[in-house]
């Protein structure tokens, strides 16, 4: 029983890993989509894989060949690319949005601009002596 | 990495080597794909973007153990998964043997195209293609709302502000050679994607290319002289059209959506007739959506010169 | 006028409903308004009065609605018990109209439209609760009572009304939800029906889950207000005084232990309430209910709250009438629904004209009010009489016939504890009004203006309500013998 | 043209929405796009009454038969969302012509409308199809449409939650894929039906595992399952809002259907419950979700992020009802999806009404707003009432038939548990109540009237709904449980 004929999807579990890391752990939204592209990537392989015939050849008929690749993977994958590259350029296009609207494509600045943004509705519904959320400051005229 | 451009350009250079793995894996038509979207166009797309944000990324400090605890465990999962997996080549395993072998052997007869491919893409998962057409369809709708440039600035922009390549004449000159070169491939490869590998997709994707290259050479204004955003908007839409009205006709001459067949009266000619028009289909939206969104991040940086 | 007696059933409903339309139409003239609001009351009594000559006269009035889900309908039928509950409510809807007029003009009070709707929506719920056939019907009603008095209850709109609506609404609400929903819906679960049948719907073989439903329902009726979850009856005090007659009179508190009895009779049956383990806990807490609130009655200065404690206690004794098991407490617990609800509306139409007057809101104000408002504080004496359980007043029979019901189970512990509350009873509400007549009238006198009556319509009301203390002590032949179709109709008593 | 249904419906809002670029004119852009959606409507009641008396509907497209081609299989739950989905897109787009008028600039409009049509397209497309990777086509039509739509909102925020939403909705879909895959991998197949026939073989591999578990986690992320919300509250908090109660209404639920679908026809129940214990999970995760989103949503001070959390809330609920593995389980849930897309239009309707006034989605800005746009507010209530799930509106049915499952079940504390959980709805709802009816406004209010009359009839056509369907649930009952029988026959229906 080898397992080494496992060895192409451990790499695809590998580098769908690294993508999915650069997603969740990195600040920059640029990077973030790409680290996404890369996610997406690695799924790509992962369906070509499994289309594989060794020996085989490219799913293009021709009297010289008898054994060809599975075409229905490519099939899927050509589809998923196209999706991928739909989502990356929404993507891009909110980052630039968010780029003129807050000066700053990293996720921490934003934050920070949203809590402050958060904190002056809590100073109208609260009046500024209070910070926290109660019912105390409600007027009752 | 914090230099963007850096990571952009690995980011390319990434995808073209997927696409020589994908190449390798036989499946020619997805590596033509990657190479054509993922080295060109997305990576085009990312810089262009860059040039409104700021180059270097900032310093920051991660929180990345949960991220890793997320990451290691869908890892695990993975690993877990492939355990039981047939092996990497296998001509035996389930997928070789269920639904692919009916492709591989009927199609030349109830389809007579030679690329297995675009006869599974085309016609037997013609819907999902068509789902393809609209997805790239919406992003197109996404970016032009979301980047909406308001007529002002056209206005502004009509004082043609040269574009940034101006003085590289070298450049000028070898792209006038190549640009008509590429949108003749482009054309081989929309209508040759029955024989080889290629198709509307791709075709799109590389004539938009072309058009792209001339517009950053020679400026947005003079490219869009010929062509005007407005009627590359109707375009977007147009090839959805094709393709869905290719289904409707089906229908009304008595086929199910998309059943080609019904479209003349040789069930095979009717399959080339259909596959043909769904191509160029899928063609002219990829094509003029490729461009549109091109030039509406283009339209911004415009805004931006003229802000400062 | 022809109406089939059906029509008439559903009509005690939709008529505060159309009512409803009316005031809200004729919310820019206060006149027609309350004007549609007393047609509407006096077309509510006729209603009733007829519905009660037909199921004296033996008829049984049923309507079946449209079978909602599970199998479940909303459906109607007269029995004697909703028959006395809806004839309270619909009686005293009418007098608190009248009373309301004269407070809420002589207190300029703001939103009375809203007021007059929300009262005459809750006033058809109530109908709905009486004439209940099952419990998911009277579940709905419950809970659209609930929330139609909340307005009433923050009418004021100031943070302690905000304050006091919550609670109110927090604990009713989370109340039947969590206690009696969990209990409605397991009984379904279990005995597939919730029709009210003679006898009850738990069979023997249920003996187990009727044991823990038993506390659910008990606890899940918090309108019936047993400790604990009788805080909500304090805090709705800040309402406007007709409202706070409404709910401690009328509407919610009796719907509440109306509920208990129906359910205790109906739903449980006697034979098996007596045989449930969890009874007797119940019962005990049901006493302790009646002597704790007593003694916070007696500690409480502001009158409206002393009254509010005064009526937990009250309540209790209704929802130990129905544990008790018996058919002389449960005779006694539907007559003290209506001599508990004449006595305590008395009250509080005293408390509000006082108040509307006087501007007092504390008891120890009050004395030497009785020279200046004569009329207010005989009708304050013959209430707390009532309340009390003193000849001449209705509240006498009823607390006889808890008495008996307590002996005939042989619980001495029970019956003590009635007696004490009696004196309990006699110590916080007598002192009030012989103090307004006996004591020297000490600060008022250097007040600029001249202190005097109540407006007329307050006046009639009080009157109205305390007389028919009187009457119900005199008279009782009536209500006796709708208690007693109760009994029989329960099928559980025959001795 | 009748056998062509099940393609129709999806085809119409697919070529319309391009044919909008076309017609480029705003107002005929909205009016075209109500057509459209009525006439998917229009599809959807033709497909039910050709599903009740024919049985399940198989279309093949492009004439190819199952595992090679794609096919559209509408069984009863298919009908039963498109009709959700297409009624509330075209209820929803009535009101959208004036909404988006003050919400977005006019260049927009035109995008709105071609978004949401694609969007439409996208979500019934999920539903109709039987093809697990087609399934994830249109999962990113919708899902794109969907961030452009979000993205549209005025607030800056607004592009943000659309950036959260778009990684996050993209891990979810390829998780989906990758789960898809290794299916596929394992079968060789891609049509569920056939996925279903072949997997026994194969389910005790590894791989098959593994395969449920991202496709589980994916769906899980997009249906906004506790803890995988995060991206939920801030998209609709931000969204325009007609794109909030679309999305509201519809998005979580298709979501909801496709782990129904995963579970009930691929994987089948028996698989689900025995290898992995996800009903433990999915109970835990739906009580946390419950309890963790109604506590965020009473401290919201954006009224439409408070109703956001409760829509994380309510899809704890449903996932509740899934992890009870029984078939009245089943049915809670399915009517559940129904009456929370009644409930969570009307009120995120009612909500865009306010907005298009006050030009605010703050809740202090809200204050007072009762007496100055009485019915847009009242509807905000009942919608609110009906989230609680008092009697008379839809929230009380799901509620009633969640808990009667879970007792059948056995599951005494989580019953209980539930019903607690709607207190905290109680207190969402009851802040929001108090700010609109018993605080003084903090804003000029003086010229705000009522919401113009285009989006009022919309909202009472769905608060009137919250009301009828609470009454007469033939409908949604009824086919939840031809749903649920149809789903548990696949399998015998063992548990």
């Amino acid at each position: 029983m080898n397992i080494l004929g496992l060895y192409n999807y451990w790499i695809v579990v590998v580098l769908m890993l690294i993508g999915f890391y650069i997603v969740i752990a990195h600040e920059n939204l640029i990077k973030k989509l790409v680290g996404l592209s890369i996610f997406q990537t690695s799924v790509f392989f992962f369906y070509i894989s499994m289309g594989k015939i060794t020996g085989a050849t490219a799913p293009i008929l021709d009297e010289k060949y008898e054994l060809y690749s599975n075409p229905l993977p490519h099939v899927l994958i050509l589809t998923a690319i196209v999706v991928g590259i739909a989502t990356t350029a929404l993507g891009l296009a909110l980052v630039v949005r968010i780029q003129e609207a807050y000066g700053s494509i990293e996720e921490r600045d934003i934050q920070e601009q949203d809590a402050h943004d958060q904190l002056e509705c809590q100073l109208e519904a609260y009046g500024p002596s209070s910070m926290e959320i109660s019912d105390e400051q409600e007027q009752d005229e | 990495m914090s230099d963007l451009f850096a990571v952009v350009m690995l980011s390319g250079i990434y995808s073209l080597i997927s696409a020589s793995l994908f190449l390798d894996l036989d499946a020619v038509d997805v590596a033509f794909t990657e190479a054509s979207v993922g080295a060109g166009i997305s990576t085009l797309l990312m810089l262009a973007s860059l040039k409104l944000v700021s180059r270097y990324q900032k310093k920051t400090r991660y929180k990345p153990i949960l991220a890793f605890f997320v990451v290691v465990t869908t890892g695990a999962m993975l690993i877990y998964g492939t355990l039981d997996m047939p092996h990497f080549g296998t001509a035996d395993a389930p997928v070789h043997t269920h639904v692919a072998p009916r492709y591989l052997n009927e199609s030349m007869g109830e389809i007579g195209v030679p690329n297995v491919v675009t006869s599974v893409l085309a016609s037997y998962r013609g819907y999902d293609t068509l789902g393809e057409t609209l997805v790239i369809f919406t992003a197109g709708i996404g970016v032009m709302a979301l980047l909406m440039v308001s007529k002002q600035t056209k206005q502004e922009s009509k004082k043609l502000i040269p574009a940034d390549m101006q003085q590289q004449i070298i450049l000028r000159i070898v792209a006038k050679m190549m640009i008509p070169l590429i949108l003749m491939f482009a054309l081989y490869v929309q209508f040759h994607g029955d024989y080889g590998p290629g198709g509307g997709f791709q075709a799109g994707v590389i004539f938009a290319a072309g058009i792209i290259l001339y517009t950053m050479l020679f400026g947005l204004s003079t490219s869009q002289e010929v062509f005007k955003a407005t009627t590359i908007e109707l375009f977007t839409a147009a090839g959805v059209l094709l393709y869905g009205g290719v289904g409707v006709v089906c229908m009304l001459l008595g086929g199910n959506f998309l059943d080609y067949d019904f479209l003349k009266h040789d069930p095979v000619h009717g399959q080339h007739l259909g596959i043909l028009l769904v191509e160029l289909g899928v063609g002219i939206t990829v094509a003029s959506v490729m461009m549109i969104i091109f030039f509406k991040f283009t339209w911004r940086t415009v805004k931006h010169k003229y802000k400062k | 006028m022809a109406l089939s007696a059906e029509m008439m059933l559903i009509l005690t409903m939709v008529v505060p409903l159309i009512a409803v339309g009316g005031i809200a139409a004729a919310h820019k003239y206060p006149n027609l308004r309350e004007a549609v609001t007393i047609t509407a009351s006096l077309i509510l009594i006729y209603l009733v009065s007829s519905l009660y000559g037909i199921t004296k006269a033996g008829g049984v009035v049923s309507v079946q609605g449209a079978e909602l889900f599970s199998d479940l309908a909303l459906s109607f039928r007269i029995e004697p018990l909703g028959m006395i509950f809806s004839l309270v409510a619909g009686y005293l809807w009418l007098v608190t109209t009248i009373y309301a007029i004269g407070y809420m003009r002589g207190h300029h009070e703001k939103n009375q439209t809203r007021f007059y709707c929300c009262f005459a929506i809750a006033i058809s719920s109530a109908m709905g609760i009486a004439y209940a056939d099952n419990l998911f019907t009277l579940f709905i009603f419950y809970e659209v009572l609930t929330l139609s008095t909340y307005p009433l209850v923050t009418h004021a709109g100031t943070k302690e009304a905000k304050n006091g609506g919550r609670v109110y609404l927090g604990i009713l609400l989370s109340t039947s939800v969590i206690f009696l929903l969990l209990g409605i819906i397991s009984t379904w679960y279990v005995t597939g029906t919730l029709d009210f049948r003679a006898g009850g719907i738990f069979g023997e073989e249920h003996r187990k889950a009727a044991a823990i439903l038993l506390p659910l329902f008990i606890f899940g009726i918090g309108k019936a207000a047993i400790m604990p979850f009788h805080r909500w009856l304090p805090s709705a005090m800040v309402a406007p005084t007709p409202v706070s007659a409404l709910l401690h009179a009328v509407a919610v508190v009796k719907a509440g232990v109306f509920t208990v009895l129906k359910v205790c009779t109906y739903t449980f049956g006697i034979d098996l309430l007596v045989s449930l383990p969890t009874r007797d806990f119940l019962l005990y807490l049901g006493c302790a209910s009646i002597i704790l609130a007593s003694l916070v009655a007696m500690r409480k200065d502001n009158l409206k709250a002393r009254l509010a404690y005064s009526t937990v206690s009250q309540l209790s004794y209704i929802t130990v009438g129905a544990l008790l098991a018996t058919g002389s407490g449960a005779l006694g617990g539907a007559m003290h629904i209506a001599t508990h609800a004449f006595g305590k509306i008395t009250l509080f139409f005293c408390a509000g004209a006082i108040m509307v007057a006087s501007h007092k809101t504390e008891i120890s104000q009050m004395k030497g009010l009785g020279k200046h408002m004569p009329i207010t504080m005989t009708a304050f004496f013959i209430g707390s009489l009532s309340i009390i359980g003193l000849p001449p007043c209705g509240g006498t029979w009823s607390k006889w016939y808890l008495m008996v019901g307590a002996a005939d189970t042989g619980k001495w512990l029970v019956m003590a504890v009635l007696m004490v509350s009696s004196l309990l009873n006699i110590a916080y509400l007598l002192p009030i009004p012989l103090k307004a007549f006996l004591s020297e009238d000490g600060v008022e006198k250097d007040r600029s203006f001249q202190l005097k009556e109540a407006p007329l319509p307050c006046l009639i009301a009080l009157c109205f309500t305390a007389f028919g203390c009187l009457v119900l002590f005199f008279y009782p032949q009536p209500l006796y013998e709708i208690a007693r179709a109760f009994l029989e109709a329960s099928g559980n008593y025959v001795r | 043209m009748t056998t062509h249904l099940p393609i129709l419906q999806v085809i119409i809002p697919l070529l319309a929405a391009p044919f909008c670029i076309f017609l480029r004119i705003p107002r005929l852009v909205g009016i075209f796009a109500i057509l459209v959606s009525a006439a998917a409507f229009l599809v959807s009641c033709g497909l039910l009454q050709q599903v009740i008396t024919a049985g399940t509907i198989s279309y093949k497209l492009g004439g190819w038969p199952a595992p090679w081609g794609i096919e559209y299989r509408i069984d009863i739950l298919n009908v039963y969302l498109l009709l959700l989905v297409s009624a509330m897109s075209t209820i929803v787009l009535v009101a959208a012509q004036t909404s988006i008028k003050k919400e977005l600039p006019e260049d927009r409009h035109v995008f709105f409308y071609t978004s949401f049509l694609l969007c439409l397209t996208g979500l019934l497309g999920i539903l109709a199809t039987a093809d697990a990777f087609n399934v994830f086509v249109f999962l990113e039509i919708s899902a794109l449409s969907t961030y452009t739509m979000i993205a549209l909102g005025t607030d800056r925020r607004a592009l943000t939650a659309s950036y959260q939403y778009l990684i996050m909705g993209t891990i979810g879909a390829t998780f989906i894929i990758i789960g898809v895959g290794l299916m596929y991998m394992m079968t060789g197949t891609l049509n569920m039906y056939d996925l279903a026939e072949r997997l026994p073989e194969v389910n005790t591999s590894r791989t098959v595992l593994s395969a449920f578990g991202f496709f589980i986690v994916g769906v899980c992320l997009k249906l906004a399952l506790f803890p995988l919300h995060l991206w939920l509250p801030n998209a609709y908090a931000f969204a325009p809002s007609i794109a909030t109660a679309f999305l509201a209404a519809t998005a979580t639920k298709v979501a909801v259907y496709l782990l129904i679908r995963l579970v009930f026809s691929i994987f089948g129940i028996e698989f689900v419950v025995t290898v992995l214990p996800m009903q433990e999970i999915f109970m835990v995760l739906g009580l946390a979700g419950i309890f963790a989103a109604s506590v965020s949503a009473i401290y919201q001070l954006n009224i439409k992020r408070l109703f956001a959390y409760s829509s994380v809330a309510q899809i704890g609920y449903m996932i509740l009802g899934l992890a009870i593995g029984t078939k009245l389980g089943l049915v809670a849930t399915l009517v559940h999806m129904f009456n929370h897309a009644l409930m969570k239009a009307a009120v995120f309707l009612a909500i865009g009404g306010a907005v298009y006034r006050i030009h605010s989605a703050q809740l202090i800005h809200f204050a007072g707003l009762g007496r100055k746009m009485p019915l847009t507010m009242a509807a905000i209530v009942i919608g609110g009432l009906s989230l609680i799930g008092v009697p008379l509106t839809v929230g009380f049915v799901s509620k009633w038939y969640l808990v009667l499952a879970l007792l059948e079940n056995g599951w005494w504390p989580v019953a209980i548990l539930v019903l607690m959980s709607s207190l905290l709805a109680v207190m969402y709802v009851w802040r929001t109540v108090e700010w609109i009816y018993f605080t003084p406004p903090r804003i000029n209010i003086d010229d705000v009237t009522e919401a113009p009359l285009s989006q009022l009839i919309p909202i009472w056509i769905l608060v009137l709904a919250n009301i009828y369907f609470g009454l007469n649930t033939s409908l949604t009952v009824g086919l939840s449980k031809m749903a649920a029988e149809s789903l548990y026959g696949i399998f015998g229906g063992v548990l």
